[in-house]
């Protein structure tokens, strides 16, 4: 807060005062990123990019780690050594460096987010210090701690899952990481983005990369159709939030969000542009997470995409884009929740009624799940409506236990999907729990944890929301999230009865469950698992996340 | 354009209204025409040129609004660099494409007029009385107490002047206080140039190994997730 | 001037911008349109920063011509890739995800 | 961790040890199974011994840190209810799993690891004190009984696994709502604490719905029973055991844990209402029973019948209803799983659960005859057999509170003879038609075994039940407590006793 | 059975002092216990002890019972009278809240009398049926059945509270349904069985409320209780004399009581019952069971007492009863059917008793009922045995030469139920009208009279076409004398049947049975008597002229000249269909409850669970509406954006203040 007055003043040059340490995970993915795509051109003279890039990474992790940043510097350290390592190690097949590189660079981060969290906040109990940084555009506060662990994890989950998949399909690109990487940057800083111009570009870079990974498989008329469908109405709705954030600019005449938020509250606040900007923001944000009415792109795009990307784009892009609309509507329009609180509730139980329904009719496995990644937008959103400090950590932690259960969801989508490249019919389902029962059971564990059912995360998670609900006096939208969980429940039990209640057909082929995909698909179930029976200790990092830098 | 320039900057310092009027109600009209002209030309390629138009008269706003820089930056990147990517790339995917217009039922236009309208109408709603007074106008004097009724034009003067011009007044703030958005709008700019690497690719190594590898590719011919005979009837029924 | 008509202007531009997207089936006119509502946000930014004295609107306007260029790159080439696989520059033409 | 947790966690452990054991192994798989539920009955009666019969409170308590966010722990704790509820259970599942020895035949390990889930969580439920772990366990449940049915069950068996898992997942969610309102209140989920919470009368009669329907539905009450003879009819014999036995005991323990002593008044509020939706199922249950062409369902719907009197009896709302109330669902359990298992006897040999597909049986199987003659009688409520000493105090205690359900309820009794009788004859008697008939084999030594531990408690809870009676007494009088109603019987009159 | 020994003064007033057992009161228990033992073990191994050994035990348990049933009746008479009552406590039943049952014991005088009765006919049954049902291919389970209806009818009578009693009431009922359905390889005599239960049933749910209001009303169902708080020593003060819970509790208990002993209108299971063996029909449904109903009524007279309606209300169910069964019981030619009509009147002859408030002289009816009818169903039982079941009685005739002993024995209980002087029927139907008479109920009483008159003829009826005129025997039957397991209980129930009235209670108020119960049965309101213009020795007349017309008639009609049905026309149809009342029952409950049930069915099916599918239904459809809004069209995609974007912009701005 000083520091951004102090800025404001002009009296300290926050170039100067950098704190990196803030956004110290995206630091590390960044210079991946970068790294890999020296590594791509490099084509076959890998060692030769390899080596110096891993000195120079050690010789900075070792510095680090002189310099009192023992964490940090070990984990620089340690990618600095996958650096060089790597491109030996998988010599005939480069395609495996990125990916592995990719996941510990992701895992680094998430150790790193551990850092910071340790560093700056106290684990167990109390509320950390909330700060901003860089002049005003990073919160450094509990909503970016929690969205950085959320869209890392789901990170490290999706990239081994993917991998194998997309080899597969033979649409692997060695930028694919890359643009995972960056676009789940784009995502962090979305999270944490204390003013709009952050905000926006943050948007535009998530979306950017997504557009591209949606549209991954050239040769798939589908992922093309996706990907075109979701950057044309991408664009749209960009400019609608643009157009909000202009009106809200206009109306208080900042682009801070704390500012924003004073500005609100002003008597001299221009109340009419007040309110059309937040229907704008409104539009373009619940077009992000994927609210009825502003969510027909979605069943679209999560079908068509490849599935990682679908898995990724369900769990990570809902996280970073809620938590956004935690900060904007929680800290910018908290003047204003008269006004939003019933719009986003009444959105909420739509989205929820609708996802649930319309899943009821599907027949592709992903085209459900997408319909029910709507249900959970709704669910969610339930915790923004309910507001104040319950419903914000219920939100995040409820975004983490379906990033979790999402992409285990998918992961036994993708070992399903083998030999049909891109779609699944609940058919092809048929008698999977004789076939492959360890899939089915893994499967059915992520279906039920998306139900709701205990013990697992995804009932964790409704729990929360329900009961900042519950507590805001929302009561009558938690009965419609009821309401909406038992239609939802319908439909994953009909992919239940499909996989153990149905006799295999003879010719189904055989799941194929790559190395990767098993491992991904191991951890995310123990997540949801270790998550639905002792979350204790990850819930108590919500409950302290539930702080708002402003 | 230096002269306009100038015109508006000290346009509002000279407090002489009139100049920034007539510019102001010309490039409104020139802008809106073209837009409207845009959108509803059935040849692209003359959409693109309205286009063009249209932001030309916006950089003229721009020099109206004392934000120079901005109004030379629009003319460089927008009317030359973006533009130029769109008619390139009319010209390579053929121009005569563009017959499409007419296949639209009336029922969409009306439609869409009747979205833009409600827009306008918030608009119009939203800014009419609070800053279209008086008291809105950049320059004039404060009014003695500020209310949502009435929202005074501070203008950019001083800072202008404090800042050495446009150009310092846009750099200063910038690479102070908005440094980190400037630091990751080089990874949108990363982004978006290994997405058009990935896009823009022909064919690549990995694609080739795979397609050889593999069988093609299955081109469904219908909507691969509404089998006729597989409608799935709910089982409570 | 009072700054009010400016806004005023923009937001027409943003509905002409808004209408051509509902009406228009050229992926790349269509996209022309959503250029054209980036600018008249743009225009609504700088008045704003007028308005207000400070050069936030002007930072921000700097910002959207860098999405917007950025978007521009990948959006052309996802139109041209789109159009070689279907044929067609129509955003509308049979598709294979509904439902 | 004290016994509780044990007799908890034997079933799970169980489960965990089956599901690693190769699935072609079927006779370790099936001994496994056995061994373990036996292990948790012997563990359930040490619990018995450590038990003070005298106390009405909650004992062998076990209190830990689970989710301290939210002031939700892993408390355990027992009362007479739960105890006589918890032996239920663990009585009922070895003597299932014996009683399908043979006739599950395919994925067995899936069937006996469900079963062994289903059973740690139907303790779970029983022995909870906190409300989460109640409604998690109550949750928990759901699936492998939907698997059982689902998956083991007859033809019909989706639509009916579906049905039962949405119907009791909605009334489950509508309670879970309530739960976080009082959560918010209390902000803890503990039931000792919610217990002491006074809860406005406006905000208990929502909540006290809000939870009743969960429980009505398990129960079941008219007019959310239907589910109950789809899944009933369609599970495998094993699953209708549990199901009826068990599982519809949840219900009611709901009732008596939250409804009564969470919303006082709103419980007497609704004492109407309730009693008139029980007397009409324990009439409607019979009269649609006796109209069944399916024994199963005939079964099935008699439960609703029988379930009735079970709810009549916890809203009469004094001791003696409470207390029977409680006992019948012990009886109910086991007269109505015998019944299951000598349907399911039957149905192995024959393949037809029609009734007019028999006819004389009583000839050829006498001992079968015989057993399903003591089981039904004791459903019947023929005194000296055990239905009669819950059913005769529930009716007593209604009609001390309200003569008319009382006396509309106990023709519920003519109904039942009518039904049961019925079909025993055109299942057992008149002449044997037909070879099927005539080549129908009666018990073998294995499910004689099954059904004389059965009976023995059938005849000796109808002889001398009061050892029942004094476990569950003390809990029932502490429970009725807050409700503000102990009534003596005596006088038939009701008065207010204890109010603060 | 000596005068001599029932010496104890009578004393006006119920005697309400208990007594903790002694002596061989204290082995009442034995009672219970050896039927129970022989009824384990019969049914458990039974089949393995095969014919005739099986039997052995359970006789043997029988006669035991009867043994020690005699025992404490000599301990009893060598009480003092008012020193007659035992409690035996057994174990706690059923303790929760208020509530208390224990299972207990209560011996007195009128228990007393009915152990007798039921273990000594009980135990001749036994024996007899060694033979009767010789060959039966479930020899053992009759014998079994047997001993668990001893267990539960002693159950019955000698239940210290109504619930007990009940416990004992439900059992006869069981054991009735297996008796009565022993064949149940025949269709109707399953469906037998089961209305006698279900019937009954209706009959308990009156029982069961009656408790209710009972636990109500006095807080025990204790008849006696050691500290004077039972339901008979408390009645006096808390019900009220004429009070409406003395007559809601006795037309309840009645409700119990007709049921059980098949008074109207719940009568309709007896003469169906008699599908069962023989043996069944004499014990079960003549002499024991069916006098339950009886013996509740005489158990709970304190509570009768209070209100005169109530006991008006059970004698003109008695006295109705009894005619109607007389008129049917004319027209019947089933050798069994008969008799269980005339066992319907006969009871109805009992319920007019108790009802008129002459306990003591309902009682004695129920004894020398069960002597005769017992002897006559025997007799039947012998006389079917002989032509290999037929029961036809215009198949039979002249059986008198080929089975003299059970010509013999019959003829005593002919003269017996006709109420000739001075068999045992005559003198306890005399008490009975005289009773009737001299307590007001006049109509009843000439009714009586009536019905004596009916009574005599139908078993006359009877008599002569069995037993005299032409044999019309079909040729085939070779009819024999019964085995001397089967006529020695007949020999004995002649003698009992011809002795047993003047015996038991010749003189009306000072015999011995009135003595003996004297002060257990609660006295009737000394208003209630009146003393019509008739005397009793008027009244004895009219009963002897009703029996002699009766059977002089019967001789008119069926011995002068050649055997044939002379009684016929319309009326006779309509007898001889039993007043259609089954057919009336079969539409009510049978068709239209059907119906109901159906209909029921139907909304099950249709309304509750069609809600239910329904609103899947619904849901699905709106599902596919919805659905078909996702086009697919990024145009119409745009659109719904934009169209959410016009509404929340139409929302937020209408909320500016």
């Amino acid at each position: 807060m000083s520091n951004l007055l102090l800025a404001q003043e002009g009296l300290v040059d926050p170039v100067r005062s950098i704190a990196y340490s803030s956004f110290a995970p995206e630091l590390l993915l960044v210079g991946v990123a970068l790294f890999l795509m020296l590594l791509t051109v490099a084509e076959e003279n890998r060692s030769a990019v390899a080596i110096p890039a891993g000195v120079l990474a050690g010789a900075v992790g070792v510095w680090l780690i002189t310099s009192g940043l023992l964490l940090p510097g070990a984990v620089v350290v340690a990618v600095a050594a996958a650096v060089v390592a790597l491109p030996f190690a998988f010599e005939d097949e480069p395609a495996l460096i990125s990916a592995w590189l990719a996941a510990l660079s992701a895992l680094g981060a998430l150790v790193l987010t551990g850092w910071q969290w340790a560093e700056h906040f106290s684990v167990d109990g109390g509320l950390g210090v909330a700060r901003l940084d860089l002049g005003g555009s990073l919160a450094f506060d509990g909503i970016a701690l929690f969205t950085r662990i959320t869209v890392y994890a789901t990170v490290v989950l999706a990239i081994p899952v993917g991998y194998g998949y997309l080899k597969d399909r033979g649409i692997h690109r060695p930028e694919f990481e890359q643009l995972m990487l960056l676009s789940a940057v784009g995502m962090t800083i979305l999270g944490a983005a204390a003013d709009l111009i952050t905000a926006f570009i943050a948007v535009e870079t998530l979306s950017l990369a997504l557009y591209v990974m949606a549209g991954l498989a050239r040769r798939d008329r589908r992922s093309q159709e996706a990907a075109i469908k979701y950057f044309v109405m991408g664009a749209v709705a960009s400019a609608l939030l643009l157009y909000g954030m202009a009106l809200l600019y206009i109306a208080t005449g900042s682009v801070e969000i704390a500012a924003i938020a004073e500005g609100l509250g002003l008597v001299t606040a221009p109340g009419r542009v007040a309110y059309f900007g937040l229907a704008l923001v409104t539009v373009g944000l619940g077009f992000k997470v994927a609210l009825v009415p502003f969510h027909l792109w979605t069943p679209d795009v999560y079908q068509g995409a490849p599935t990682n990307v679908t898995a990724f784009m369900a769990a990570a892009t809902k996280a970073a884009g809620f938590a956004f609309i935690l900060r904007m509507y929680l800290l910018g329009f908290g003047r204003l929740v008269d006004a939003w609180v019933p719009v986003l509730a009444v959105l909420a139980a739509i989205t929820m009624i609708l996802g649930a329904v319309v899943a009821l009719v599907q027949s592709d496995v992903k085209r459900i799940l997408a319909y029910s990644s709507l249900a959970h937008a709704g669910y969610a959103a339930i915790g923004v409506a309910a507001g104040g400090l319950d419903g914000l950590s219920s939100t995040l932690w409820y975004l983490l236990t379906y990033a979790v259960t999402v992409v285990g969801a998918f992961a036994c989508v993708i070992a399903i999907e083998r030999r049909r490249k891109g779609e699944v019919a609940l058919v092809d389902l048929r008698g999977l729990g004789k076939r492959s029962p360890a899939l089915a059971g893994l499967f059915t564990l992520a279906l039920l944890s998306l139900a709701g059912i205990p013990p697992t995360a995804g009932f964790q998670g409704k729990l929360a929301v329900f009961q900042a609900g519950v507590s805001a006096g929302l009561e009558w939208l938690v009965v419609v999230g009821v309401l909406s969980s038992v239609i939802a429940a319908f439909f994953y039990l009909r992919i239940m009865a499909m996989m153990f209640l149905e006799e295999p057909e003879p010719d189904a082929p055989e799941p194929n469950v790559s190395t990767g995909l098993s491992l991904g698909l191991a951890a995310s179930a123990a997540a949801v698992v270790v998550l639905g029976v002792l979350p204790a200790t990850l819930l108590t990092l919500a409950d302290n996340a539930a702080t708002l830098a402003r | 354009m230096t002269f306009l320039a100038q015109a508006g900057a000290d346009g509002a310092a000279t407090a002489s209204a009139l100049p920034e009027q007539i510019l102001f109600w010309v490039m409104a009209v020139i802008g809106i025409g073209a837009g409207l002209a845009m959108v509803s030309m059935r040849n692209i390629v003359h959409s693109a040129l309205m286009l063009v138009i249209n932001f030309a008269a916006i950089a003229v706003l721009y020099l109206a609004l004392q934000s120079s820089f901005l109004g030379i930056v629009q003319i460089i990147v927008y009317a030359g660099a973006i533009m130029i990517l769109f008619l390139f790339v009319i010209m390579l995917l053929g121009v005569d494409r563009d017959d499409l217009l007419v296949e639209i039922r009336p029922a969409h236009r009306v439609g869409a007029a009747l979205v833009a309208l409600v827009i306008v109408a918030a608009s119009v709603f939203s800014f009419v009385g609070a800053m279209t007074s008086e008291e809105s106008r950049c320059g004039a004097l404060a009014p003695a107490t500020v209310s949502a009724e009435s929202i005074p034009c501070v203008g950019l003067d001083d800072q202008l002047e404090e800042n050495d011009g446009p150009v310092g007044l846009l750099a200063r703030r910038l690479f102070t206080r908005y440094t980190w958005p400037f630091e990751i709008s080089a990874l949108l700019l990363v982004v978006a140039t290994i997405g058009a690497i990935v896009l823009g690719r022909r064919r690549d190594p990995a694609d080739e190994a795979a397609r050889r590898a593999l069988e093609p590719e299955p081109e469904p011919t219908g909507p691969p997730d509404l089998p006729p005979s597989a409608e799935p009837s709910p089982e409570v029924s | 001037m009072p700054i009010g008509y400016y806004f005023i202007v923009a937001a027409i531009m943003f509905s002409i911008g808004l209408a051509g997207v509902l009406i228009r089936r050229n992926a790349i006119v269509l996209f022309m349109c959503v250029e054209l509502m980036l600018n008249s946000v743009n225009l609504t930014l700088a008045g704003a920063a007028r308005m207000w004295g400070n050069a936030d609107g002007q930072v921000f306007v700097f910002f959207v011509i860098v999405v917007a260029a950025a978007e521009v790159v990948v959006g052309l080439a996802l139109i041209v890739n789109v159009f070689f696989r279907r044929g067609t520059l129509d955003i509308d033409a049979p598709n294979l995800l509904r439902g | 961790m004290g016994i509780l947790s044990y007799t908890l966690l034997v079933p799970l452990v169980g489960a965990a040890i089956v599901g690693a054991l190769d699935s072609e192994d079927t006779d370790r798989i099936r001994w496994a199974g056995l061994a373990t539920s036996i292990v948790a009955f012997v563990v359930s009666i040490v619990m018995l011994l450590q038990f003070d019969i005298g106390d009405g409170g909650f004992q062998l308590q076990e209190n830990l840190r689970w989710i301290p966010t939210l002031g939700a722990t892993y408390h355990l704790g027992v009362d007479g209810i739960s105890l006589v509820l918890v032996l239920l259970t663990t009585f009922l599942t070895p003597l299932v799993l014996i009683a399908s020895w043979d006739d599950v035949k395919e994925r067995l390990k899936g069937y006996i690891v469900s079963f062994l889930v289903l059973e740690a969580a139907v303790i779970g439920v029983f022995l909870s004190l906190d409300l989460l772990l109640f409604y998690i366990w109550w949750e928990v449940m759901l699936v492998p009984m939907y698997l059982i049915i689902g998956i083991w069950g007859g033809k019909n068996r989706r639509y009916a696994a579906t049905k039962f898992f949405l119907y009791t997942l909605l009334g489950g969610l509508l309670m879970l709502v309530g739960v976080l309102w009082i959560y918010g209140q209390t902000g803890t989920f503990s039931y000792l604490d919610a217990v002491n919470l006074d809860i406005a009368v406006e905000a208990q009669r929502w909540l006290f719905w809000a939870f009743l329907v969960a429980f009505a539905v398990k129960v079941p009450v008219f007019p959310v029973h239907t589910w109950l003879p789809d899944a009933h009819t369609e599970a495998p014999t094993g699953g209708s055991v549990i199901l009826a036995g068990v599982l519809l005991k949840m219900g009611g323990y709901g009732m008596l844990r939250y409804s009564l002593p969470l919303f006082p008044e709103a419980t007497q509020e609704a004492v109407p209402v309730v009693f008139t939706l029980s007397v009409i199922g324990i009439l409607y249950g019979a009269i649609v029973a006796m109209m069944q062409k399916d024994i199963k369902k005939l079964v099935a719907y008699s439960s609703v019948s029988h379930m009735g009197f079970v709810v009549l009896g916890i809203f009469a709302l004094n001791t003696v209803g409470v207390s029977a109330g409680v006992v019948q669902m012990i009886n109910h359990g086991l007269s109505t799983g015998a019944l299951f298992l000598l349907v399911g006897f039957l149905y192995e040999r024959r393949h037809t659960r029609m009734i007019n597909a028999f006819g004389g049986l009583a000839k050829q199987t006498p001992v079968y005859a015989g057993l399903f003659l003591v089981v039904a009688l004791s459903s019947i409520a023929l005194p000296g057999l055990n239905g009669f000493v819950g059913e005769f105090p529930i009716l007593l205690g209604t009609f001390a509170v309200n003569r008319w359900a009382g006396v509309l309820a106990a023709f519920g009794a003519v109904l039942a003879a009518l039904y049961l009788l019925w079909a025993y004859q055109r299942m057992f008697h008149g002449p044997v038609e037909g070879a099927d008939n005539e080549n129908t084999s009666d018990l073998k030594p294995r499910e004689i075994a099954v059904m004389v531990p059965l009976i023995v408690l059938i005849v000796g809870i109808g002889i001398y039940p009061k050892p029942l009676y004094d476990a569950v007494e003390p809990s029932v009088d502490r429970l009725l407590g807050p409700v503000g109603l102990v009534e003596a019987a005596e006088t038939g009159t009701v008065a207010p006793v204890g109010q603060e | 059975m000596d005068n001599v020994l029932l010496l104890a003064a009578e004393s006006k007033g119920l005697v309400t002092e208990t007594y903790s057992a002694t002596g061989a009161v204290e082995f009442a228990w034995l009672i219970l216990a050896l039927p129970l033992v022989g009824f384990l073990v019969t049914i458990l191994y039974g089949k393995r002890l095969g014919e005739p050994t099986a039997a052995y035990l359970p006789t043997a348990m029988s006669t035991g019972a009867f043994v020690v049933s005699l025992a404490i009746w000599f301990q009893l008479l060598g009480e003092e009278a008012s020193h007659r009552r035992f409690l035996v406590p057994l174990f706690d039943w059923i303790k929760v809240g208020g509530f208390e049952a224990r299972w207990e014991l209560l011996i007195d005088p009128l228990t007393a009398v009915m152990l007798l009765v039921v273990t000594g006919v009980g135990s001749l049954i036994h024996l007899y049926s060694i033979g009767y049902m010789h060959g039966d291919e479930r020899f053992s389970h009759f014998f079994a059945y047997l001993n668990l209806f001893m267990l539960s009818m002693l159950m019955l009578v000698m239940g210290s509270s109504l619930l007990t009693l009940f416990v004992g009431w439900e059992g006869v009922g069981l054991s009735s349904y297996l008796l009565i359905g022993f064949w149940f390889e025949k269709r109707e005599y399953a469906t037998a069985a089961k209305k006698a239960f279900i019937t009954n049933r209706v009959g308990d749910v009156s029982f069961m409320i009656a408790m209710f209001l009972a636990v109500g009303t006095f807080g025990t169902l204790d008849f006696f209780r050691a500290d004077g708080t039972g339901i008979a020593q408390v009645a006096p003060e808390v019900l009220a004399i004429g009070g409406g819970t003395a007559l809601a509790l006795g037309l309840l208990l009645l409700g119990g009581a007709a049921a059980k002993s098949a008074q109207i209108p719940l009568y309709v299971w007896l003469p169906d019952a008699m599908a069962g063996p023989t043996p069944v029909s004499a014990l079960i449904h003549a002499a024991t069971m069916v006098t339950a109903g009886v013996y509740l009524v005489a158990r709970t007279s304190p509570i009768f007492v209070q209100n005169i309606d109530a006991m008006a209300v059970v004698a003109w169910i008695g006295v109705a009863t009894a005619l109607l069964a007389a008129l049917i019981a004319i027209k019947q030619d089933d050798i069994k059917k008969i008799l269980a009509y005339s066992t319907v009147s006969q009871l109805g002859y009992m319920f007019v008793g108790v009802g008129a408030g002459g306990y003591t002289e309902g009682i004695f009816h129920l004894v020398t009922h069960a002597f005769f009818k017992g002897l006559l169903f025997l007799a039947a039982g012998s006389v079917m045995h002989a032509l290999a079941n037929e029961a036809n009685v215009w198949k039979m005739g002249g059986l008198r030469k080929v089975m003299p002993i059970t010509f013999w024995t019959s003829a005593v209980a002919w003269l017996a139920i006709s109420g000739v002087p001075p068999f045992a029927g005559f003198w306890s139907k005399d008490q009975v009208l005289v009773i009737a008479y001299e307590h007001g109920f006049r109509a009843i009483w000439a009714i009586g009279v009536l019905v004596a008159v009916l009574t005599a003829f139908y078993m006359s009826r009877w008599f002569f076409l069995i037993f005299l005129g032409e044999s019309r025997v079909e040729s085939h039957q070779h009819p024999h004398e019964s085995p001397l397991t089967m006529t020695l209980p007949l020999m004995l129930l002649a003698v009992a049947s011809a002795f047993g009235g003047m015996l038991i209670n010749l003189n009306h108020f000072e015999g011995p049975l009135a003595r003996w119960l004297g002060g257990y049965v609660a006295p009737v309101q000394e208003e209630m008597i009146v003393h019509g213009p008739l005397g009793e020795g008027a009244l004895i007349a009219i009963s002897i002229v009703a029996a002699v017309v009766g059977i002089t008639l019967a001789y008119l009609v069926y011995l002068r000249g050649p055997a044939r049905e002379r009684i016929t026309g319309p009326v006779a149809e309509v007898m001889a269909n039993k007043f259609y009342v089954d057919e009336l029952y079969e539409a009510i409950f049978v068709k239209l409850g059907g119906r109901m049930a159906d209909f029921m069915t139907w909304f099950d099916a249709n309304v509750v669970d069609g809600l239910v599918n329904g609103s899947a239904t619904v849901t699905s459809a709106v599902a596919g509406r919805v659905r078909r809004t996702q086009t697919g069209l990024v145009r119409s995609y745009v659109a719904g954006i934009a169209m959410g974007a016009v509404a929340l912009v139409v929302v937020f701005l209408a909320q500016v203040r």
